[in-house]
């Protein structure tokens, strides 16, 4: 299976100069690109697609990706050609849009438990520097100099690289045995200089942190503000809300727990909610009713970090999310993280690798022991199903981090269990050589990243 | 229903929930939830759930409430026309409901996509390496200043952009360089283009990027972007040159002006007009090939498969040797460099890349280049009409135009463009007495009604 | 371009042309056209290429034309929501852009999809076969007649059916009968029902075909269907039932009453309102099975592969007696048999019927129960509402009705349904004196409006 | 490869009569079906279609069928809500839908040289019957009763049916050795009885019919109709035109010609054009302007056959063909004809296989001589395209009957030659045991016609 590059298939060079209403030296000489015909664009991409796997394809339970099923209406709805505005178009002539960010701002303000929300960042990371800046600008604002933002050894790497791009220095939490947050590792950790502590919750291995209200005492105490990194905020859903723990500032992943689609890599959006207190450094504009007409108007929060997008972020994702939560309701979205823990332990039962820590919520992380998590991860390609993440968290040795979510029925449980213990209990030259049944087999990536070859122009360069 | 209202989408059946809860060892699904009862909820958010016909009527009756407007607004945002195969193509679920393709074996049609994606951006900046997106032009532009931070060791900490750029990039470069402790300062603008005179004074050691436009945000092509590549060059700052896709055809190629780095908008291929949402583009010499942010999809190889593998069957076992695409340069990455990544960007807009790629292809180099020239050409003509008209003078500036460029008005432009909106158009309001005016192919059509009204407002 | 103005979809660049021409060695494409000058068309259609952006905007503006009326209009055709799925499954080009599956090897998805549509109408309808579709109802009730005509050894030429019958299904019947040289008689009605006193008078040995309605034209449930089957059957003729995908859910099982033929539509399921484009229903006994017009998908096996195959390579050089499927019994089909073929249909509705059945799964039998006795419910509903309105009266007929019923008005029918237009809504006129109105779940929420705009028209 | 029947996964029963607002015995007592969630049928449906191919998947030159790829834009066209209205609708009140009709009943009439067009057929045998109903109206209404259709023996095999349906006796028609009609032959078999001649044009080994001329006056002078099939009618666009030919009345497949996707067996359309003689015996409703308004009005023909479709045939599909025509436009519609006939002789001219008739146009029938054709397209399967149709038309022993059609560039061409070639040259077991990389092996159609079993309740009862 090999479908050739499309500038294998057919080329063109124009002469840009040729018929170019700009004088010869404001323009390039000539311009080379494909040139294929539609009949040959469907095929290519067609083709390509079928060499893809998907949520459509079968299970993903990829940790903390939260992989689930992005319901096709959605797409619809986000298609509708009333709601292609331009972002400069005035407040008053679109009041269906600014309307709709309203009702969406409101679910998520009340399925986070918080006061305010922005939609304008464009995914979960641009979540998390928005919410920094936002703390950043509290403290600053305050008079505060804050100098550390405090972060698990087991979060996100995301966390870390927000915290730096943020200007903050990186202190990192080692976990407690139980896989938690060590309290008194945190205690010694936060002082004058915590900005914030940086949190998931369940954590990266779906354990609560059940000393949360300690934690945010300590916190707060040090003058620190507590950030909510929402990535597993689907193991939550109508059973805990961040606002109700002592969270100050969080961000949402909708295409994690709101369903709209990943694409391969994105576009994602990373809406951030916070109390009252940090409402007016929120990001601007924000969308609120106007007083007393049925309207709405975007506005300026009295003391705005400004921008994090461009405009007004990925809003045909939010569309998304907005139809998605609407379709589940205060049942539907409970019942979502019900199955989805119901999911995650029934797995773990079913499967015949230890898991380390517990009790755990909506994903685990199974330990491949002294297999290699990476190779059983491959092996279980040749069973028809999507690995879960390898190698990390790093607490947990050769993790392999599951996440089935609440879409998988029983008997795709069942033989998902079956592909990671026919892959487990394989052979090590088996696991080694694998996979043998996919499109392509085994991958060189380090001869990838030695020398890399980014375009065909590299490729026809060689 | 033999399965309780709950979520439509998890497809237990009681029987099932029960079976599986049993295999648990729990009564309930409650049991398994850790949450100590201080924090639990068991609040109601107070959100009914609705069906998919109800919530499409409910969105299309709130979407009818925005007024039905011919779009003339562009200042980074553009609205062309997507020909139907690429919602046809892009809409497939393997493609729009796959993840980031951490398992390559089972991810090539995507990732040679991205691949492509990525050439097509290498051909159109000349540049060696472009990632495979980020979220939009301001947030690239952002990535391109703490990259100069990482890659010039000038002692300075001074971002220079022109005078006129749109407010939110402006502010969106300034959070970023907030975080790195870079300064943003403006250098001045002579009639639509770079002071580079003024430029030059100002660009001293503090200078680690220069940000030139080209089109600038008010449309006029940058005349002398060499010179100010040389200023850059001369401080040993970063040359950082903002386009987008469409412009980029025809324009003289980045990589012969000197630029390092080229940011801006591939959205104006295969997006439709979506609010702003965006495809950031992000290309770089091989220089800072390991300073860029983003992802990056190389070409490698599938290992050879040892004997024996064949006896497991399937395609693969025949192959060995052939090419394959994987991501690659992934310890730049924030997942596993934590804190010394080179950005904190993981989910980027690779569906929109995978688009715009489409766009590209169905255009093709003549396409491509047809569709830029008559974005010069349509502004010229419309600037020619409005010019024409009494107590109105286009373009403001002395400059050749894509799709875009100033008109000053005599009466307040805001009340301009409000008699506009009630006639049915939108423009922007970029002044006192400026307003701005975007055309392509779509409301192209529109042109000569909007100079009539234009005409009859003013 | 380098592709000279041609068909967008012919990618043959001018050197591939020249290249292939002098392959065959004709110097240009004239060459190889073998039309006598006396028949060759050198005139012009005077059809100028629009852009697809121009015949997008072009066709909208047309159907922009049509009014924006709220349809209370079945009678053959309705409307329900099709849930998105339905869309987005059913257009990927594997399934919209394939050919009839002449190649199993390569079209089991399709070949499976169908196979389980037929059994969908299997279980529906109780019978033990269904093809995979016919054009519609009217004409898959004409190929029952033929059916009738091949297997019933009647001395008789008479296909009896309802007096009561959409006027454009008896037209179609009378065709095929025609051809069959068959005569179509109807029976009288009996309060909206047949009146099975006065068919089983009628039916004698001329009879070959009786068939029936549930629900009837007007909407009505037939009440006595076992009866009118045992009049069939010591006629010796064949018993074909009419009744729609919906109404099969809940309604007695043709099977139990005696029925021999099931046709009908299926479209209601799947279809959006199409301007009456149809999904036929033809399901029958295993007497008839290779009598059956149109295709029908079977079950069988993939052969043994022998020693060797693996060689080859390839997933199916592992496999071997996996059940596969296949278009089976095309004796019966015309590019076999010709003229004794049992229909002179090949393409037929696979398309819509993969969408039935995919609206069929998001329902499941309960969704699908559900929605059958909504629109007995909301029939009810509206019909009571409607007669409470002084010079009006419904149901016209003392029975049980599905989603449609006749409506008295005192003033002229045809005025009333004017005057309504005028206000936006569509119903039928059916008599002098009559309408019919048909409510589903895409206008139910407007029934009350109706209502009072009827109260106010009458 | 191999996914379960929707039944196997899940199936639930509903005891209809627990709830139904109707007396019991007018109620059914229960229902089974499969009560699948949405992920599980978006799993279920893309697994399906990628066991299917079409032509985004590759090259389908099947003989006859005219398998073009079909512009995603006519989807769109055709999927505008304005459009989905009821066919009981008030002509005025759907100004919009009539005007379309009209606009294409007079660009097929163009395109065909004939006067009038109906667009209600629903397929294309649905048109050959509606043509011969016509035809059969028009005698009676003449006081002739014919009873003969004169049909060539390497016609459709539809035409032979399609005459049987309306009533008529068939006459087959021998070839003659050049693969044309042998006049002769047609002198002697057309006389008083005869009805109509049905003819095919090009043939189905793509020759065109050099005496059609003669062929039109023999059958008119013998009181007869000539009728064209316009399966082949995309050799001929904007080259020849039926009506300028002698035929008095033709059909049209739109999703051959035109473009419309054939959906895995349709829907199609196949309206029919006819001179004027024949247009009062049309269908009904017909379509015209009205008389100075600039609108459009249905009206009956004076002497119309009737109905052959219930409403007014596949309006989603005419649409589309509608939209592909307007897209083309004169010059696109000559290139189509003029691409696809290159494309035909390129590919003879690079197969190993003979071709025994000439000059053929749109399509051409190799002889697998003593190979068996059906075995070479299943090894064909092995080598990613699609084989041609095969075994038929008889007159060509063991006919490969391949059209490639306009949308095949150079290179697409060269590869189907070269599995056309590789398959020819392969060794009988190799045949005989093919395909082998394909999702399924061989499958037993005897087997399946013997015992036959068509649903899963047939399955279950083995």
């Amino acid at each position: 299976v090999h479908e050739p590059l499309l500038s294998e298939k057919t080329e063109e060079t124009v002469d840009v100069r040729a018929e170019s209403p700009l004088p010869d030296d404001l323009t390039r000489d000539s311009l080379t690109l494909p040139a294929p015909s539609e009949p040959e664009i469907a095929r290519h991409y067609t083709r390509l697609s079928q060499m893809t796997w998907s949520i459509d394809s079968g299970p993903y339970p990829l940790g903390s990706c939260t992989m689930k099923y992005n319901p096709k209406f959605t797409e619809d709805v986000a298609a509708d050609p009333n709601a292609a505005v331009h972002p400069d178009r005035s407040g008053r002539s679109i009041q269906g849009t600014l309307g709709l960010q309203y009702r969406l701002q409101e679910f998520l303000a009340d399925i986070g438990g918080m006061d305010a929300v922005t939609l304008q960042p464009p995914a979960g990371a641009a979540g998390e520097l928005t919410g920094i800046l936002v703390a950043k600008a509290y403290h600053e604002h305050h008079g505060n100099d804050r100098s550390e933002v405090v972060v698990p050894a087991s979060a996100h790497g995301t966390n870390f690289a927000t915290a730096a791009t943020a200007g903050y220095d990186v202190v990192e939490l080692p976990s407690g045995e139980d896989g938690r947050v060590d309290v008194e590792a945190l205690e010694a950790a936060v002082g004058d200089d915590t900005a914030a502590l940086m949190l998931t919750n369940p954590n990266t291995v779906g354990l609560f942190e059940r000393n949360i209200t300690d934690i945010a005492e300590i916190v707060h105490d040090a003058g620190g503000l507590l950030y909510y990194d929402g990535a597993n905020l689907n193991a939550l859903l109508g059973r805990g809300r961040p606002g109700d723990m002592g969270f100050d500032v969080m961000h949402y992943n909708v295409h994690k727990t709101f369903a709209t689609p990943h694409g391969g890599g994105g576009p994602g959006a990373g809406p951030v909610g916070v109390v009252d207190e940090l409402a007016e450094f929120l990001p601007t504009p924000r969308v609120r009713k106007t007083e007393g007409e049925g309207g709405y108007e975007r506005f300026e929060p009295d003391h705005t970090i400004g921008k994090v997008h461009g405009f007004a972020g990925n809003w045909l994702v939010l569309i998304k999310a907005y139809a998605y939560i609407a379709r589940l309701g205060d049942e539907g979205l409970a019942d979502a993280a019900a199955k989805a823990v119901l999911n995650a332990n029934y797995l773990a039962e079913r499967i015949d690798i230890d898991v380390p820590y517990g009790p755990f919520h909506h994903e685990f992380a199974a330990t491949a022991g002294d297999r290699d998590a990476a190779d059983v991860a491959k092996r279980m390609l040749d069973f028809g199903v999507h690995p879960p993440t390898t190698k990390w968290p790093e607490m947990v040795p050769e993790a392999m981090l599951t996440e089935p979510t609440e879409i998988e029925g029983k008997s795709s449980l069942d033989d998902l269990a079956e592909a990671f213990n026919l892959a487990y209990a394989d052979t090590d030259e088996a696991l080694e050589t694998s996979p043998n049944r996919t499109a392509a087999s085994r991958i060189d990536q380090v001869g990838a990243a030695r020398t890399p070859r980014l375009s065909w122009q590299a490729l026809d360069d060689e | 229903m033999s399965r309780a209202d709950g979520s439509p989408y998890a497809p237990h059946t009681d029987a099932e929930t029960a079976k599986m809860l049993s295999a648990i060892g729990v009564d309930d699904e409650e049991a398994l939830f850790d949450i100590p009862d201080s924090v639990a909820f068991d609040g109601e958010f107070g959100i009914d759930s609705r069906s998919e016909r109800e919530i499409r009527a409910e969105c299309a009756r709130l979407f009818d409430r925005n007024d039905d407007l011919t779009e003339f607004l562009g200042r980074g945002h553009y609205g062309h026309y997507v020909p139907s195969v690429v919602d046809h193509l892009s809409d497939r679920a393997e493609f729009l409901t796959s993840y980031t393709q951490y398992q390559p074996e089972i991810s090539q049609g995507f990732l040679q996509a991205l691949f492509e994606y990525q050439s097509i951006l290498v051909e159109l900046t000349g540049l060696d390496v472009a990632n495979c997106s980020m979220y939009d032009a301001a947030t690239a532009l952002g990535e391109a200043a703490t990259l100069a931070d990482r890659v010039r060791s000038t002692s300075g900490d001074v971002v220079l952009v022109p005078a006129q750029l749109r407010e939110g990039k402006q502010a969106v470069l300034e959070n970023y360089c907030a975080g790195a402790e870079l300064t943003v300062e403006s250098y001045p603008m002579d009639d639509g283009n770079a002071d580079v005179d003024a430029l030059a004074e100002r660009a001293d050691s503090d200078v680690v990027m220069v940000y030139a436009e080209n089109p600038t945000v008010r449309g006029c092509v940058e005349e002398r972007l060499a010179a100010i590549g040389e200023v850059a060059d001369d401080a040993d700052a970063l040359f950082a040159l903002g386009s987008d896709v469409v412009s980029l055809a025809v324009l003289q190629e980045p990589a012969s002006v000197g630029a390092d780095v080229v940011v801006g908008e591939a959205g104006a291929l295969g997006l439709p007009t979506a609010y702003g949402m965006g495809l950031g583009i992000f290309a770089c010499s091989d220089d800072f090939i390991r300073q860029v942010p983003g992802r990056l999809v190389g070409a490698s190889e599938e290992r050879a498969p040892p004997e024996g593998a064949r006896d497991r069957g399937g395609d693969a076992a025949e192959s060995g040797g052939d090419r394959a695409f994987t991501l690659t340069l992934q310890t730049r990455e924030q997942h596993i460099r934590k804190e010394r990544a080179t950005s904190n960007i993981c989910t980027n807009q690779a569906w929109v890349a995978l688009r715009a790629a489409i766009h590209a292809a169905t255009l093709g180099p003549n396409g491509l280049v047809d569709l830029a020239n008559d974005c010069i050409r349509e502004a010229a003509a419309l600037a020619d009409a409005i010019d024409d008209l009494t107590g109105a003078a286009a373009p403001v500036h002395n400059r050749h135009h894509v799709r875009e460029f100033a008109v000053r008005v005599d009466q307040p432009a805001a009340a301009v463009a409000e008699d506009l909106e009630a006639e049915g158009f939108a423009v922007h309001v970029i002044g006192e007495h400026l307003l701005q005016v975007c055309v392509t192919d779509l409301n192209a059509a529109r042109a000569d009604d909007l100079v009539t009204t234009l005409g009859e407002v003013i």
